[in-house]
C-alpha cells in the first residue's frame, strides 16, 4: 500500500499494465517527454521507450482513428484525449468505428485493446472548454464500455480492467480530484470489475446515486441529511454502459426513494437513464419522485461555477424535498 | 527526465527580401504511365511485369468487371438490395493490390471489390456477403459490398468516409511495432481525401514514421461532385508535400504503371518505415452506385472519352502483343466464370438468414446483462408474434 | 393546397425561405445541380444560382464549420448533412461552436441564422450508417433546437420556422417518409411553432409519444388497442429540444400511463428524458410505470431491421403490459 | 436541368515514364526577410512602413509585451486565475493586423492580444475581460483571454483548436456574398494546423474563393510537443499548394516583412476572391500558459538564441536609424501604460460580477419555459442559503 492521489494511481496503473504488456501503448497530445499536461504519463516515455509512449500531432479524430486501427491489429492502445472538451474531434471515430468495428465484421476484426481516458469535469474554474462532462453521450452507443472512478484506488483497478478488457473503454478521470483525491492504493497488480456499481455507504430512508466526482457531493449530503435523521444508501455507478441496474434497484425497492446526480446539464443526461429504468423496475416500491440534482441546461459557466453546481446543498434540499414528499 | 537537446525550427529555411506567393504558375506533377491506350509498352526499361503476374492481373480485371455486370443486373431484378461497380477503376485496384504481398492489410473504401478477386476471395464469398445470408461473414448485419477477411488482410468495408485512413497509419505502425515485415496500404476516393481524418492519417502517418501506402482513386467524381467543386490544388498528389509524404502519381487505367507504382511504394514504405501516397488518375465509368443516375450530372460524350481508355484492354492488347494470352483460354474463363457467379447467386439467395443471436452477438465481446434481457424479450415477443418475423420466427418455434 | 410528399415539402420550403430572404443560403455534399441524394435541393442552384446553392467538398466537420462562420456574418445558411449518420465528424462544431456562439460571446455574436437539415432514421435495409437516429445527442446540447417533422405539412412549416428562428436548429428528415408521406401543404408561406407538440389523437387509457418516422407506428398500436378498447392519446413531439413537457405532463395525469417510442437504441435515447421528467411531474397521477418501447442497444442492423425496430406491435403488446399493469 | 459541360480532370497533366518520387530532396521554401536582427533594412524596393505606421506597430508591440508581463505577474499572485503571453511574437500578431483595414473580421486563436491592441482595445476592456467581471462582454462566461469585440470586428475567443479555420472562410464568404469590400483574416498556431479542421477550411476557402488570410504563427511548440512531433513536411507553408492556396513564408520576428506579406495578401484575397496562406517563422518566448513550465520540455540555449531576434527591438533599431523615434516619448508612454495597467487592474477587480440573469441569457435568444424554471429554482434556493452563493446572493435579497 502506498499514499497516492488519483493522478498518481492512474500513472501507476499504466506502468503496471505496460510492464505486464508490451503490447500496451501510450499515444496522445504532450504525453510523451513532457508526461501530459496533467502529468498523468510522467516517466513513461523515460521507461519504455519513445515507441511505446508517445506525442501525437494535434488532431483528436487522428488520436482516436489510429488508436483504431492500432487496436484492431492486436495492439492496446491506451490514447489520452488532453480534456474531456476536445473528445468531440473524434466523436465519429468513436460512435460509427470505435462501436461498431467488432459487430460490424462479424468478430473478424474489432478495437476491443482501446482505452480511451480523459480527464472532465467542472470546479477548477475551466468556463466553457475545461469543464464539461459528456458522458451522456457516450452512454448512448452500443459497443463501448464508459467508466468513471472517483478515488485513487478505484482509479488504479478500473483502469487496468479497462485496458485488459476485451471491449474498448472510455475512461473518464475527474480532474478536480486529481489532485485532491488522496488515498491508499496496493501496489501490485488488481484489477476492480466494470459495470459494477460500489456500495459507498448503506442507508434505509432514500438511494444516492452518482459516478466520479461527485460521488463525495452526494456523501456530503448524505451527512447533511443525516442531522435530519435521514439515511441516505449512496451508491457510486463506477460505470455508466453498462451500468448496474440490479445494485441500483435493490437498493430503491429498499429505500423507496431515488436520487440522482451529475455535473452535466439535466436535459438527456445520464440521470434520465437512471430515472426512467428505475422508475419502470421499481414502481410499486417508489414513495416520491425520482429526482435529479444536475447541471443547468446552459453552457458550463465561469464565474457562476457554484451556481451552475449540482452541490451538496441543492442534493441536501432535493433529499428533504423528497423524504417531505 | 533525460535532457532535451536545443531545436531550430527554422535551421532549414533561407531568407529571401521578395514577397514570393507560392503556388502561382507551379507545374503540375506529371503521371507515370508505362502503356499507351494500345498497349504500346512506353518505356526503355525492361517491364515491371511478368507474364504470370500480368496474366493474373488481367484475368482479375476481367473477373471484376463481370462480377459488376452481374451484380448490377441482379440488383435491378431486386435481387439484392444495392451494389456498387468498380467498372473503369480496375487497374487501379487490382494492379496495386498485385504488388503487394498478402501480408500486407487492405483498408478499402468501397469499390476495391478487384482487390479481393485477387486474392482469392471466391464467388461463393461475394455471394454470401452481397445476399447478406448466413455465411456473410458480417453476419447479415451490412450493407452489401461491405466485404471483409480476415483471412485475406483484408479489413471489412466501413461507409463513412475516410475514417480507414487514420485507421491504416495505426495499423501499420502496430505492424511495424510487432515486427511483421507487412505494410497497410488505404484506398480512398478523391472525395473522402477532403475529410478531416485524411489530413489526420497523412500527417500522423508521416510524423510516426508509419510503412503505410496510401492509395487515392482519383476518378473525377465524388457522386455527383465533380473535382472542380472538390480541390482547387493538383490533385491530391500535390498535398503529399505538405505532409513530407514521399508521393507518386501514376495513370490509373495503366495496370503496369499502377503495379509498377506500388512495387517502388511498397519497397520504400519498408525499408524507410514511411508513408508514400500514390495518386491513380483514372475515371468512375460506372454510376456511383446502383442508387444513383449520373446522367443527371455528366455528359455522355466525357464518358465515351474513358470508354476508350480502359484499363482492360490497355493491358490485354499488350498481353496479346507479347503473345502470353490464349483469347480462347480467357474466353472459357468468362464463361465460367459467368455460370459460377449465376449459379452463387442462385444458391446464395436460397440460404437462411443469421440467427437471432447474431442480432446480439459481437456487440460486447461477452453478452452484457441488459442486451440479454433484450433478447429474451425479443424472443418472447416473436414466439407470439411469428408471422410477423419471418426471418427469425422459424428458428424459435 | 397541393399534394405533396415529404421531400417535395422540404423543397418547398427551401423555395420558399430562399425567395422570400436572399440571405437563406443551401450548402452541402451534392446539393448544386445534381439536387442532392434525395433531390431535396433540386431546381434550388437552377432558380438561385451557384451563389445560393452549392456543392461543398466532402467534409462535414468543414460544412459545418464554414456554415457557422457564415452564420455569425449574418447569413441563414441551411446546410444539409447527406445522413444523419454522417453528422458526427461536425460533432464538435456543433457541440463546441454553434451551440455556444451567443453564450460565449455574452451576445455579441452568434450562428442563430444556422439551419442544419438530414435524412435520420431506419426502414430503408440501410443498415448501421444509414439508418441511425441520433437525435438524442442533440438533446444534450444546450444552445440549439432540435426538431423532427412527421409529414409534408409539418415538414415545410417546422421548416421555415426553423431556418427563420434567431436560434441554430437541427432538423431531421425521416428519410423512410421521404416520398411515402404525402399530404396536402399550402403553397403559401407558413410556420409552425417550434418547442410545441401536436396531439395527434385524443384519448384517455394511455398517452403514447414519438416524433418523426414512429409517430406513424404508434398511431397503428393506437389502432389495434382500440380494438381491446383502449383509448390511446397519441403525441407527437415535434421539437425534442426544448420540447412540451406542459402538453405531454397534462395528457399524462389524465390518462395515467405514458409510453415512449423511438427507433435509437434504448440506453439514454430520448426516451429516457421523457421519461424522467414525467414521472416527476406525474408521480401521484402515473397509474403503471412509464414504458420506453425502443430500439435495441446494438448498432443498427440490417436483415434483422424488424427485430430491431421498434413497430406497432411492440408498442401494442407495451400498451397492454401497461394496461394490465 | 442545364447542360452539363464534358470535364476532363486529367488534361493539365503530363506524363511521364519514370517512377518519380515527389518531396525526395525538396528545397524548403524561403522566408521573407526585410530587416536583420540588428533591424537594418535588406531591401532594395523602399520600405513598405512610413513612420506613422512603424510607430503605431512599435508601440502596440510595447504595450502587449508590457500587458503580458504584468498580467503573467497578476496570475502569480493568484489575482487572475489564468493568462496566456504572446511574448516573441508581437511582430508576427501586431504587423499584420496592422496591413488589414479595420472592417476585416478577425478571427484568432488566442495568443493574439496584440491584434486587440493596434485596434485600440483599451486597457479597461483587457482587465474587464481578464478578471470576468459584470463589465466583461462575455458576461464572466469565460476564462480570462477569451476577448471579443464585435466594434473593433474581433471575434470571440473560442479555446478548442481549429475550429475557427473553415469559420473564417464561410465569414469571408458572407462579407463577399453580402459585397462587403472586407475580409477575415484568420490566426492559428502550428499544433492547430493538424487539426482536421485546418484541412477542411483551407481546401473549401480555395474551392469556394473565399478571401480569406490563413496566418499561422508557427512558433516551434504546441504546448510541449515540438514542431518535429507535429509535423515531417516543410512546415505549414508547404501545405498551401496542395490546396491551391497562395502562400507566403515570412520571418515572424520582422515586423516589416510581416507587414509585407500581410499587405500584399490582403491586396490580392480581395482582387482574386480567393484565399493567402502566410506562415510566420517565429517562436513562443512564453511559456504556453500560466499553466506551464517550459523548463521541462525545452533548453534555455534555445530560449536565448531567440531573445536575440526580439522582433520588438529589431523595428525598434530600425526606427532609430531612421530617426523616427522619441525615445522619451516612448519611455512616457510604457509609464504611463505600466500604470494604467495597475489601476485597472485594481479597479477591474473590484467590479462585481455579472448577475444571475447572464447565468441563464443567451443560450437562447430568447429564454424558454425549461431554463425559466431551472432559474427560478435556482434563485429560490440561493435566497435559502446566500451565504453559499456569495456572487449571486445580494442581488436577490
Ligand atoms: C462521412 C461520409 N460522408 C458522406 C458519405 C456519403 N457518400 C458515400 S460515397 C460518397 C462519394 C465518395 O466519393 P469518392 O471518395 O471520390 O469515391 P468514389 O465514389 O468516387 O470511388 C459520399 C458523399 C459517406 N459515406 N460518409
Ligand atoms: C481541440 C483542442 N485540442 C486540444 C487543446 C489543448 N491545447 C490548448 S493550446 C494547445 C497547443 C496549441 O499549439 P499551437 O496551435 O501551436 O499554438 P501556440 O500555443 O503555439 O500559439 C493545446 C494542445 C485545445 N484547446 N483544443
Ligand atoms: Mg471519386
Ligand atoms: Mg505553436
Amino acid at each position: 500500500m502506498a499514499q497516492m492521489n488519483l493522478l498518481q494511481a492512474i500513472n501507476n496503473a499504466l506502468i503496471t499494465a505496460m510492464r505486464a504488456d508490451n503490447k500496451v501503448l501510450v499515444l496522445g497530445e504532450d504525453v510523451g517527454h513532457f508526461g501530459g499536461v496533467f502529468r498523468a504519463t510522467s516517466h513513461l516515455q523515460e521507461e519504455f521507450g519513445r515507441e511505446r509512449c508517445f506525442n501525437t500531432p494535434l488532431v483528436e479524430q487522428g488520436i482516436i482513428g489510429f488508436a483504431n486501427g492500432l487496436a484492431a491489429q492486436g495492439c492496446k492502445p491506451v490514447a489520452e484525449i488532453q480534456f474531456g472538451d476536445y473528445i468531440f474531434p473524434a466523436f465519429d471515430q468513436i460512435i460509427n468505428e470505435t462501436a461498431k468495428f467488432r459487430y460490424r465484421s462479424g468478430g473478424q476484426f474489432d478495437c476491443g485493446g482501446l482505452t480511451i481516458r480523459t480527464p472532465y469535469g467542472g470546479g477548477i474554474a475551466g468556463g466553457h472548454y475545461h469543464s464539461q462532462s459528456p458522458e451522456a453521450f457516450f452512454a448512448h452507443i452500443p459497443g463501448i464500455k464508459v467508466v468513471i472512478p472517483r478515488n485513487p484506488y478505484q482509479a488504479k483497478g478500473l483502469l487496468l480492467s479497462a485496458i485488459r478488457e476485451p471491449d474498448p473503454v472510455i475512461f473518464f478521470e475527474p480532474k478536480r480530484l486529481y489532485r485532491a483525491a488522496v488515498g491508499d492504493v496496493p501496489e501490485s497488480d488488481y484489477e476492480l470489475p466494470l459495470g459494477h456499481a460500489d456500495i459507498v455507504q448503506t442507508g434505509s430512508d432514500i438511494t444516492l446515486v452518482a459516478w466520479g466526482a461527485q460521488v463525495e457531493i452526494i456523501q456530503e449530503a448524505a451527512q447533511r441529511a443525516l442531522g435530519d435523521g435521514i439515511s441516505c444508501e449512496v451508491i457510486d455507478l463506477q460505470s455508466i454502459l453498462p451500468w448496474d441496474i440490479a445494485t441500483v434497484s435493490t437498493s430503491v425497492v429498499k429505500t423507496g426513494r431515488l436520487l440522482i446526480n451529475h455535473e452535466a446539464p439535466l436535459t438527456a443526461g445520464f440521470a434520465a437513464e437512471v430515472a426512467a429504468e428505475i422508475q419502470s423496475q421499481c414502481f410499486l416500491s417508489l414513495e416520491a419522485p425520482i429526482m435529479r440534482v444536475c447541471g443547468l441546461d446552459t453552457p458550463y459557466p465561469l464565474v457562476h461555477e457554484k451556481e451552475y453546481m449540482p452541490d451538496a446543498l441543492k442534493t441536501y434540499e432535493a433529499i428533504i424535498a423528497t423524504m417531505n414528499y | 527526465m533525460t535532457n532535451i537537446n536545443e531545436r531550430n525550427h527554422i535551421a532549414h529555411i533561407n531568407t529571401t527580401q521578395e514577397v514570393n506567393i507560392i503556388s502561382d504558375g507551379l507545374v503540375a506533377i506529371p503521371m507515370l504511365q508505362l502503356l499507351d491506350t494500345n498497349g504500346e509498352y512506353l518505356s526503355h526499361n525492361p517491364s515491371p511485369l511478368t507474364q504470370e503476374s500480368a496474366l493474373k492481373i488481367l484475368y482479375s480485371m476481367h473477373y471484376t468487371r463481370l462480377l459488376d455486370e452481374r451484380m448490377v443486373s441482379a440488383q435491378r431484378q431486386g435481387r439484392i438490395s444495392f451494389y456498387l461497380a468498380c467498372t473503369g477503376e480496375e487497374a487501379a485496384v487490382v494492379a496495386s493490390t498485385a504488388a503487394l504481398e498478402p501480408v500486407d492489410m487492405i483498408m478499402s473504401q468501397y469499390r476495391e471489390q478487384g482487390a479481393l478477386v485477387y486474392r482469392g476471395y471466391t464467388t461463393a464469398q461475394f455471394m454470401n456477403q452481397l445476399f447478406s445470408n448466413k455465411l456473410d461473414p458480417n453476419k447479415g448485419r451490412q450493407m452489401p459490398i461491405h466485404y471483409g477477411d480476415k483471412t485475406l488482410n483484408f479489413m471489412t468495408v466501413s461507409s463513412p468516409l475516410g475514417t480507414q485512413i487514420p485507421q491504416a497509419a495505426g495499423y501499420a505502425f502496430g505492424q511495424k511495432y510487432t515486427g511483421e515485415a507487412a505494410l497497410t496500404i488505404c484506398y480512398f476516393g478523391e472525395g473522402a481525401a477532403s475529410e478531416g481524418d485524411f489530413h489526420a492519417g497523412l500527417n500522423m502517418a508521416a510524423v510516426l514514421n508509419c510503412p503505410t501506402i496510401f492509395f487515392c482513386r482519383n476518378n473525377g467524381y465524388a457522386i455527383s461532385t465533380p473535382t472542380a467543386e472538390q480541390f482547387a490544388g493538383d490533385g491530391i498528389a500535390s498535398r503529399g508535400i505538405g505532409y513530407g509524404v514521399k508521393t507518386i502519381r501514376v495513370d490509373g487505367n495503366d495496370a503496369m504503371a499502377v503495379f509498377a507504382a506500388t512495387q517502388a511504394a511498397r519497397k520504400i514504405a519498408l525499408a524507410e518505415s514511411c508513408p508514400v501516397l500514390i495518386e491513380a488518375m483514372t475515371y468512375r465509368l460506372a454510376a456511383h452506385s446502383t442508387s444513383d443516375d449520373p446522367s443527371g450530372y455528366r455528359s455522355a460524350d466525357e464518358e465515351v472519352k474513358w470508354q476508350e481508355k480502359d484499363p482492360i484492354a490497355r493491358l490485354q492488347k499488350y498481353c496479346i502483343a507479347q503473345s502470353w494470352l490464349d483469347l480462347e483460354h480467357l474466353d472459357a474463363y468468362i464463361t465460367q466464370s459467368r455460370a459460377e457467379i449465376l449459379a452463387e447467386v442462385k444458391r446464395a439467395e436460397k440460404e437462411d438468414y443469421a440467427s437471432i443471436d447474431d442480432l446480439f452477438a459481437d456487440v460486447y465481446a461477452v453478452l452484457p446483462k441488459h442486451l440479454d434481457t433484450q433478447k429474451q424479450s425479443l424472443q418472447a415477443h416473436i414466439k407470439k408474434y411469428p408471422e410477423a418475423y419471418p426471418k427469425t420466427a422459424r428458428e424459435l418455434l
